[in-house]
């Protein structure tokens, strides 16, 4: 089995470093084709390796070399596979092989076709290694890994100021994150004396509690920048200005939820500290109906995606947060595909629309895009939960895991975000695909995707679909290894019918409010003017509550000005001024005393005699002293001395 | 041939600076680059036959020079200087090799190769006053190298490096010759031999003041905080060579000392001082690090960023550990390689626009692509990218530290969050973005010449990122020596919990695991 | 009635007198060959002279071998008086003397040079200071003093341009009123002792336990005065700028060492004892004299034009740096003084006949005075060889190692520490990092600026338009014995010690 | 009232502080040369003195050279000035700074 | 009685002629006053039964030195009134006050090794030029050999500086002068 770790981890890279050789050539179509057929091998070995844990329960782990090694510290590249980390690389090599075939067509255009898909691929290796690693060492391997190639990614048409100035934000702010998770390794270092998984998890049981608070803390705080939770998450809005494929693979389906895999992978941590749990759980709940909210008016259909993905984030780590582990990964992989789903068809849509994003500016464009309009309705209603899709069958039970818990106000905030999401996501199919047809007067003229991004992007279409009924129950065995075996089950069957029916039906409600109200033939470009617009909550929702603004206003730009401050007036007016200052103190001692030597013989002699008479009045002063010393003293006691 | 190594090391390229007086201007910088080759290969010999196993002194050689003043000609490697003197031949040589055509090479070209001399000089030297000549005569060649191809303020800055570095090392010479005396007084003989002094243990009132002298002097060579600021100018100013050795190498002499003088010298007074030092490595890390935000000029920024880096590298050897010293022990020498190469990077572009003003660029990503990978490759590096050599170092210096400190160690961790910031948009005001100034448009590629110093240094930056091992083994033995010494000689009992015992346990322990 | 003397010759000890009684002969015969035939080539001369000095070389030698054998040697009634510190100063002197008088040999000719009497003034001047090392008889340091320093104002006007007889005029003035001083304090100790022997004088103030210390004190200010004169202290000092910048740089440098280093023999003898009674009055003075010698000396040397004056004020510098030395008074600081200034003497020697070298007579517009330091823009372009050398001797008198004054300074600075004045080391130390710019100054002229248009047309020649081979062996020698001084280092050292510990300092 | 060797001291004492007055006011270099006379002049005084009271001749020894110097002095003072005067025709000190700083 | 009469006489004399010497602006009374100083110091040596020492003062002083320095004021044309420019008189004056106040004080109080034995103590019955040359002669032999060479070196030195030799200045002349100049001598000779 090494051999298909081998293969499932380095295709990937060898891919990468494939597409690099012609990075300065001009676009080859088979560099794209190379490239998805090794992800596509690698997408093979995962499933070989799932096949075998299915069939075996056997865990592959293996260690390739050391990496470091000094003093106590033992690091080497290890690597497992287990039945965590095999459903990762699954979604992970299913979503990219997907997401390459779909670049292909996506990037036709563009003339950096070869450099995308070499970043591609090393993101898909870094990803690789972040989920195989056996170690919290090669997990930050992968963690940084994927990081750098977020922002390459993001920064992918560097021409672009805002697709480089949001490249900098994800990585700076991903950065202070990952400086919390640095933080979290070295307490696991020197509490447990090693960064393996399996020594670490063992010694955990005999650390004190508050110690053991800390490491999860700091690990989740790292977890908190990758997954974008609040208050780290404007990155991922902005983020989008990467191409859509990036979109897809990495803001929606794979690298964002390292977050979530992290907390699931540290299960055997955070079920020891159920408060940071809870504090996890809440913060999950708060950033769903948080990022659900500001997905309600934005008027950037991939916007609204990444805050959909967002607020699906907050679900997991609730339900990761509770301890429901095995939920949060179940949701983790149906969430993987149906919202990559959707981020392709809406690559398809600004591909139609020449990188139109503003939903407004569309409508009616189901009659040109049929099969997109179909892909992104089903994955909006697998988003929304509807049932029998995938959605509802993992976030419905994170409703359920909320509930059993009795963590109600959790249970509530859910309940409200699933029909918020509802909401969003109709509300851009409404107006993209159905109304009035807004964009012919301003001049596009949409056409369908080629068809085999529609063909690539179909298996993501049916697993949204089945994902749910047909693979709930197996993976739960297989996870179950592992992960804490609970099932959350309403023990009364008339409440669970009620939740259940209950949900539905606010869910259905809440689809058809959104078809009503943007369907309408009324709807025009907002210009601005309308009631909604200027109203408080609009405002509030619009500009993110303010945060981006807030950070720009309240840290950016102090940094810089603070910066700017150091650098002019502390290091060169204070340090390194006092350190001429010292040397000008000679200088200028030396200059200006310097007439003492006038030149003029006289004046020689005087300061002769001067410096003799000197002398000799500090001599006589201490001769008569030492020679009347007993009248002195006894002067000086008499005058009580 | 193998006993005289080191001292062939040294004199080798000393004598090939004064044979090449003799050399055609024309061909001297093919022979500079043959002596520096020769210089290298001579020190990968010294790596092939270095003992790995052993953790004391190799190749020694020891000559009297001054025995009735204790001064003898001692010289040897441990697993602490064989890289760094290493790295020194190999900058030289990719130093020579990718010369920028300048006026009086030929004088640049000898200049450098003394300058060799006196680098290796240093890092093998066992005898604290042989140190010290080298260490001091290290300061003219660089004088040189700046004040004649320097910039427009080559002559400030020159001055200002001689003067700073010269004040702060005098001060070191006293301790030095406090600590001979002290030496003096136990045993009645002269010695400057570091490994004699070792095995002095001084009192602790006694050892805080010795420590205060000689940090004076490597903290201005190092160059902490507050006493940084004649780096800026010296980098800023000198011509790009100079810029490389002076951050490949020069600056590690700082640190190496510490590592070499202050830790096993006086154990106690190194704890003692360990939070003050702590403390201004934040502030370098930090503060430095916004410096660099604010710069205009891309070589300052890089420079700063030596300086911030540098605080890193002070943390983990003050971690008085193992991991934390082999950490920044090997940091020093991922530092080398990488602003070594942003140093060349900052030169090549350099050399096609003669500004370093970021503002006159933009967009260079379109122009110059495989000149932005390389960028970017060296970038990631500094920034502390895993995989990278950097990151080994960063990572095991803060690890290290963080046994000692906590919160000191949350706040020196900000370097990878504040490095972030300086180099990302440094690097987006140059590369990223439309090309806005003309005299851009046409930038050529990297040349061949500037890729035989830049493909290695990405090889090794890669290269150790990904298997450090070579280099971290011989490393580890040697400080886990150093760290042991440190423990024995401990006088103060905070300092002897402080000093982890580094028994035989461990390194069976690791052998263990790495037949595993 | 007075009974008559028997002396017999062999208590009389006239080897004693051999070392000084060869120059003086010297200086006759040459005397002598001027007025058998007048119009004799320089060369003559010189070669005479550094024959005689050969032989007052071997002369000392003899003295060394007898002194190590048999300790301190008393002569010609006790007044002679050969011990360790009066063998090595006339090392140094006559050493020193060997290597100064070629510098006569110059490409030009020069007035003082031209005429046979500089030669046999020179060979008095010897003379005059061996005597003044070779005694503790105050009289008989006097008058070798005033001999040495008469035939000196002299060799410094003979160079026949205004500024030389300035100087001499401004030095003669100076030192007659030093003289003045001198005579004053014998007087007070003479008065408070009965005697005039510097031995003796100790013994019975230590015997009546230095009573009424005032009166001591006074004697001591004026021998002070005196010499701080001849060495030069602040703020005794303001001859030595201008007598350097006046005179020519071969005669610049040679008293840069020469009448200094026997000054410090006899201030060494005169003041010792006393630090050793541990007087706090003179060791709080000489501590301030030391300290403010060293630092106001370097920040003037910073400030000038001229690199002849630079190196004045710098020698200074050196003075007040070895002053310290008596001060600390102990032997490892008193060899530290002759050590020092040994290896002083050939880098002073290099860095003065560097500038002998490229003397002009008629001076371009650009240049203000002899030697300004834009003479010397771009030297590395237009004669590398010679900015190079230049440069050594700079980085030298810096203490820059491993040049040959680093070792002395270490030495010294390590006496500081080991005599318990941690302080003054530091000081000590900080003060070279001062020097350090004046000297890189130079350095910053020779190698990091344009060369001036004239100087390129002309390649260089002005730096070596004096030189002969005469001149280039000296530099020669100046060169080997600063880069490789640490070769010789340890039997000089333990040669030195020796000498100073027998000695009895 | 007995003249002892104080007496002579002082006076000694009055009459250095005279020559020194004259070395640090005299312009003319050849009346400054008086001043120095004075001063060695004075100290003989002393020295003479405590030569009688000690019944020493030692003190007498030292002013007999002290008059050589002294006429030493002269001679090459003078020639000092002879040449001067040649060249600017004067001998005023305050003629001679062409040197300074 | 005597003594002391004589001692305050001579004392006021020299004091007076000496402060003659350095005040007066006439060159002339100058060196008179200098002259008279020194005959009036010669005087003290008699005193003090100095007998030698006071013949030499008289010899060498007031017959060699003063004949000297009048020579030389004459060469020097200072037998006017002498214009001196002085700086500031309160330094001068107040320096030498502050010394021989601080000189004076010290020596007010009787020194304390009165009863010193002499080293080379005076004989009764010899007189005084003979004890001198006795000691001289001695003791101090090499001093005044010394001492001759430094009247050589003297002589030697005004006869250089003061002779033709320092007429030209070689030093300031270039090649080509010097060669003119010395054809001009051979010139002389040969003619």
């Amino acid at each position: 089995m090494e051999k298909y770790l081998y293969i499932a981890l380095f295709a990937p890279l060898v891919s990468s470093l494939f597409a690099a050789l012609f990075t300065t050539t001009p676009k080859k179509k088979f560099v794209g084709i190379v490239a998805s057929l090794l992800i596509f091998t690698a997408f093979v070995s995962s499933s070989i390796l799932l096949t075998h844990i299915l069939g075996t329960g056997e865990i592959v782990h293996l260690e390739l070399m050391t990496w470091m090694a000094t003093g106590n510290l033992y690091i080497p590249f290890g690597f497992v596979v287990d039945q965590i980390s095999v459903t990762m690389m699954m979604v992970v090599t299913l979503v990219s092989t997907i997401v390459h075939i779909y670049a292909i067509g996506y990037m036709d255009h563009d003339s950096g076709f070869n450099r995308f898909f070499s970043y591609l691929s090393a993101f898909v290796f870094s990803m690789m290694i972040l989920v195989m690693s056996d170690n919290f060492a090669g997990l930050f391997i992968g963690w940084e890994g994927v990081g750098l190639c977020s922002w390459l990614l993001i920064g992918f048409w560097f021409h672009k100021e805002s697709a480089t100035w949001a490249a900098n934000e994800a990585f700076i702010m991903n950065r202070i994150a990952d400086l919390g998770m640095l933080i979290g390794i070295f307490l696991v270092y020197w509490n447990t004396g090693t960064l393996q998984y399996d020594g670490a998890f063992a010694a955990f049981a005999n650390l004190d509690h508050a110690t053991l608070t800390w490491i999860g803390i700091f690990l989740f705080i790292g977890a908190m920048g990758k997954s974008a939770q609040f208050p780290l998450h404007t990155w991922l809005a902005d983020a989008m200005e990467g191409p859509t494929p990036v979109s897809a693979l990495i803001h929606a389906a794979t690298m964002v939820t390292a977050g979530v895999y992290l907390v699931v992978r540290s299960n055997e941590l955070y079920a020891l500290i159920p408060n940071v749990g809870l504090f996890i759980a809440s913060l999950g709940a708060f950033v769903a109906i948080f990022a659900a909210t500001m997905a309600l008016v934005n008027r950037d259909i991939k916007r609204v995606i990444a805050y959909s993905t967002l607020s699906q984030l907050g679900y997991m780590f609730a339900a990761a947060g509770l301890g429901a582990y095995w939920v949060a990964l179940f949701h983790l992989m149906a969430h993987a595909f149906f919202k990559a789903l959707l981020f392709l068809g809406a690559g398809n849509v600004m591909h139609a629309m020449h990188d139109e994003l503003d939903p407004f500016k569309m409508g009616a464009l189901g009659k040109t895009m049929k099969g997109t309009m179909i892909m992104m309705t089903l994955a909006s209603v697998a988003l929304a939960g509807i049932f029998p899709l995938a959605g509802f069958f993992s976030k419905d039970l994170i409703l359920e895991v909320a509930f059993v818990d009795h963590h109600f106000i959790i249970y509530t905030v859910l309940l409200l975000t699933a029909g918020l999401t509802a909401f969003y996501s109709f509300r851009i199919i409404a107006l993209i695909f159905h109304g009035e047809d807004r964009h012919t007067a301003l001049g596009h003229h949409p056409h369908e995707a080629y068809k085999f991004m529609l063909i690539a992007m179909s298996p993501l279409l049916i697993l949204a679909i089945i994902a749910g009924f047909t693979m709930k129950m197996p993976y739960f065995e297989m996870v179950t290894e592992l992960l804490p075996a609970t099932e959350y089950h309403i023990h009364s069957h008339l409440t669970y019918w009620i939740m259940t029916i209950g949900t539905q039906a606010f869910v259905i409600l809440s689809i058809f409010f959104a078809y009503k109200k943007y369907m309408s033939s009324a709807i025009k470009i907002p210009d601005g003017t309308s009631k909604m617009e200027n109203s408080f909550a609009y405002k509030l929702l619009i500009n993110q509550y303010y945060i981006p603004y807030a950070y720009e206003e309240y840290l950016v730009k102090p940094y810089k000005e603070l910066s700017t401050v150091l650098w002019e007036k502390v290091d060169q007016k204070v340090v390194d001024a006092s350190v001429d200052g010292i040397a000008h103190i000679f200088y200028n001692t030396g200059k200006n005393t310097r007439h003492m030597q006038s030149g003029n013989l006289s004046t020689m002699l005087k300061w002769m005699v001067a410096g003799t008479v000197a002398l000799l009045s500090l001599a006589v002063v201490f001769g008569l002293a030492a020679r009347y010393s007993g009248e002195i003293t006894t002067i000086l006691s008499g005058l009580g001395v | 041939m193998l006993d005289h190594i080191l001292s062939i090391l040294i004199f080798f390229p000393a004598f090939a600076g004064v044979m090449g007086f003799m050399i055609n201007k024309e061909s001297m910088r093919a022979y500079g680059t043959a002596v520096a080759a020769i210089e290298f290969a001579l020190s990968l010999w010294l790596w092939f036959s270095f003992d790995n196993s052993v953790s004391g002194m190799q190749f020694m050689e020891h000559m009297a020079l001054i025995p009735s003043f204790g001064i003898n000609y001692i010289l040897g490697v441990d697993g602490i200087s064989l890289f760094i003197i290493i790295m020194a031949s190999f900058f030289t040589m990719i130093g020579i090799a990718s010369l920028s055509p300048a006026h009086s090479i030929k004088n640049m070209i000898i200049t450098l190769l003394f300058l060799q001399m006196t680098m290796i000089g240093v890092f093998a030297a066992l005898d604290a006053i042989v140190f010290y000549v080298f260490w001091e005569l290290s300061l003219v060649p660089m004088l040189y190298l700046i004040g004649a191809w320097g910039g427009p303020l080559r002559i400030y800055a020159s001055v200002k490096f001689f003067l700073y570095t010269f004040t702060g090392s005098l001060v070191m010479l006293v301790g030095m010759l406090f600590m001979a005396y002290f030496f003096y007084q136990a045993t009645g003989v002269w010695s400057f031999a570091i490994l004699d002094w070792y095995r002095l243990i001084l009192p602790e009132s006694f050892q805080l003041w010795l420590f205060a002298a000689f940090f004076f002097g490597f903290a201005i060579k190092v160059p902490m905080f507050p006493f940084h600021t004649w780096l800026p100018y010296a980098h800023g100013q000198a011509p790009t060579i100079g810029s490389v050795i002076l951050a490949a190498v020069l600056l590690k002499m700082g640190t190496y000392a510490f590592i070499r003088f202050s830790l096993p010298l006086f154990p106690d007074a190194s704890v003692f001082f360990m939070y003050p030092i702590a403390i201004l490595a934040i502030i370098m890390i930090i503060y430095t690090a916004m410096v660099a935000y604010a710069q205009k000029d891309i070589k300052q920024v890089v420079a700063y960023s030596s300086v911030s880096h540098m605080g890193v590298i002070i943390l983990g050897t003050f971690a008085l550990n193992v991991e934390g010293i082999s950490g920044s022990i090997f940091l020093m020498i991922a530092h080398g390689v990488v602003s070594g190469a942003l140093f060349l990077l900052v030169g090549v572009i350099y050399d096609r626009r003669h500004t370093k003003l970021m503002s006159e660029f933009g967009g260079l990503a379109h122009v110059m692509p495989r000149y932005a990978t390389i960028f970017g490759l060296m970038l990631m590096a500094s920034v502390g990218m895993p995989l990278t050599i950097n990151f080994v170092g960063e990572f095991l210096s803060l690890l290290g530290f963080y046994q000692q400190s906590h919160i000191l160690t949350l706040l020196a961790g900000i370097a990878i969050v504040v490095g972030a910031i300086y180099m990302l948009t440094a690097f987006k005001k140059i590369f990223f973005g439309e090309v806005t100034n003309e005299k851009n448009r046409n930038l050529p590629d990297v040349s061949k010449r500037e890729l035989l110093a830049l493909i290695p240094l990405s090889i090794i930056t890669v290269w150790l990122g990904i298997y450090p091992k070579p280099v971290l083994g011989p490393i580890n033995n040697s400080v886990e020596a150093v760290v042991q010494l440190m423990h024995n000689k401990a006088t103060s009992h905070e300092a002897k919990m402080r000093i982890p015992n580094v028994s035989g346990v461990v390194i069976s322990k690791t052998a263990m695991k790495e037949g595993h | 009635m007075l009974s008559p003397v028997n002396v017999s010759l062999e208590s009389l000890n006239l080897i004693t007198l051999a070392p000084m009684l060869i120059p003086v002969i010297g200086a006759l015969l040459i005397l002598v060959i001027d007025i058998i035939k007048g119009g004799l080539d320089k060369s003559l001369y010189v070669v005479l002279s550094i024959l005689f000095l050969a032989l007052d070389f071997g002369a000392l030698l003899e003295s060394a071998g007898v002194f190590s054998k048999e300790g301190i040697m008393l002569g010609v009634f006790d007044v002679m008086l050969i011990d360790g510190l009066a063998i090595i100063s006339q090392f140094i002197i006559v050493v020193t003397s060997m290597l100064f008088i070629p510098l006569a040999l110059t490409n030009k000719r020069f007035h003082e040079f031209s005429y046979p009497e500089f030669f046999a003034l020179f060979l008095f001047m010897i003379a005059g200071f061996q005597f003044m090392v070779a005694s503790d008889n105050l009289i008989l340091i006097f008058v070798g003093l005033e001999t040495a320093s008469l035939a000196l104002y002299t060799l410094i006007a003979m160079h026949n341009r205004d500024k030389s007889f300035e100087a001499a005029v401004k030095y003669f003035t100076m030192g007659a009123l030093a003289a003045g001083f001198y005579s004053f304090g014998s007087m007070v100790f003479y008065a408070l002792t009965g005697s005039i022997e510097i031995n003796q004088i100790a013994a019975v103030l230590e015997a009546n336990n230095y009573a009424d210390i005032g009166f001591v004190l006074v004697g001591v200010v004026m021998m002070l005065g005196s010499f701080g004169f001849k060495l030069s202290v602040v703020p005794f000092h303001t001859w030595t700028p201008d007598v350097y910048e006046g005179s020519s740089a071969a005669m610049a440098g040679y008293m840069s060492i020469v009448p200094k280093i026997a000054a410090f023999v006899v201030a060494m003898r005169l003041f010792e004892f006393l630090i050793h009674a541990h007087i706090v009055w003179l060791e709080v003075v000489l501590y301030a004299l030391v300290v403010i010698t060293m630092t106001a000396a370097n920040m003037w040397a910073i400030v000038q034009t001229d690199v002849k004056r630079m190196l004045a004020y710098s020698s200074i510098s050196h003075a007040g740096f070895v002053m310290a030395a008596i001060l600390i008074g102990t032997t490892q600081s008193n060899s530290a003084l002759f050590l020092y200034w040994i290896l002083f003497s050939f880098t002073n020697l290099g860095a003065f006949s560097m500038l002998w070298i490229s003397r002009q007579k008629e001076l371009p517009g650009y240049q203000k005075t002899d030697h300004s330091f834009e003479k010397f823009s771009g030297m590395i372009k237009t004669s590398p060889m010679a900015a190079i050398i230049m440069g050594l001797f700079m980085l030298s008198l810096a203490g820059l190692p491993p040049f040959a004054l680093f070792w002395g300074k270490i030495y010294m600075i390590s006496s500081a520490v080991t005599g318990g004045y941690t302080v003054l080391a530091l000081i000590m130390a900080l003060n070279s990092a001062i020097a350090g710019y004046y000297y890189l100054k130079l350095i910053v002229f020779m190698f990091m600026k344009d060369p001036i248009e004239s100087n390129v047309d002309n390649n260089g020649q002005l730096y070596v338009a004096n030189a002969t081979t005469a001149l280039k062996t000296i530099i020669g020698f100046a060169i080997i014995g600063t880069v490789f001084a640490f070769v010789a280092l340890d039997s000089l050292l333990e040669f030195v010690t020796a000498f100073v510990y027998n000695s009895g300092y | 009232m007995e003249i002892g060797l104080n007496h002579y001291l002082v006076l000694s004492t009055i009459l250095f502080c005279i020559g020194l007055i004259g070395v640090m006011r005299r312009k003319n270099l050849l009346m400054l040369f008086f001043a120095t006379e004075i001063l060695l002049n004075a100290v003989n005084v002393g020295f003479a003195a405590i030569s009688h009271y000690y019944g020493d001749l030692t003190g007498q020894m030292f002013a007999f050279f002290v008059i050589a110097i002294a006429a030493s002095e002269l001679a090459v003072g003078l020639g000092l000035l002879i040449v001067w005067h040649k060249r600017h025709g004067t001998i005023d000190l305050d003629t001679m700074s062409s040197m300074r700083g | 009685m005597f003594e002391a009469v004589a001692f305050y006489l001579f004392a006021f004399l020299t004091i007076t002629m000496f402060y003659i010497t350095v005040t007066t602006a006439q060159a002339l009374y100058a060196l008179s006053a200098l002259a008279a100083g020194m005959i009036f110091i010669s005087a003290f040596f008699f005193i003090l039964g100095a007998d030698f020492l006071g013949a030499v003062q008289i010899i060498v002083y007031t017959g060699a030195v003063m004949a000297l320095y009048a020579f030389g004021m004459m060469f020097f044309d200072t037998t006017r009134e002498v214009k001196e420019n002085h700086g500031n008189k309160y330094i001068v004056v107040g320096l030498s006050v502050v010394a021989a106040v601080m000189v004076v004080a010290i020596f007010s109080a009787p020194i304390i090794s009165t009863n010193m034995q002499a080293f080379y103590p005076m004989v009764e019955g010899a007189g005084n030029t003979e004890q001198v040359g006795m000691v001289l002669f001695t003791k101090y032999l090499v001093p005044f050999e010394v001492a001759a060479i430094m009247l050589l070196v003297a002589m030697v030195a005004g006869i250089v500086l003061a002779g033709k030799k320092m007429d030209l200045s070689l030093t300031l002349m270039n090649a080509e002068e010097i060669q003119a100049a010395e054809d001009e001598k051979n010139k002389k000779v040969l003619s």
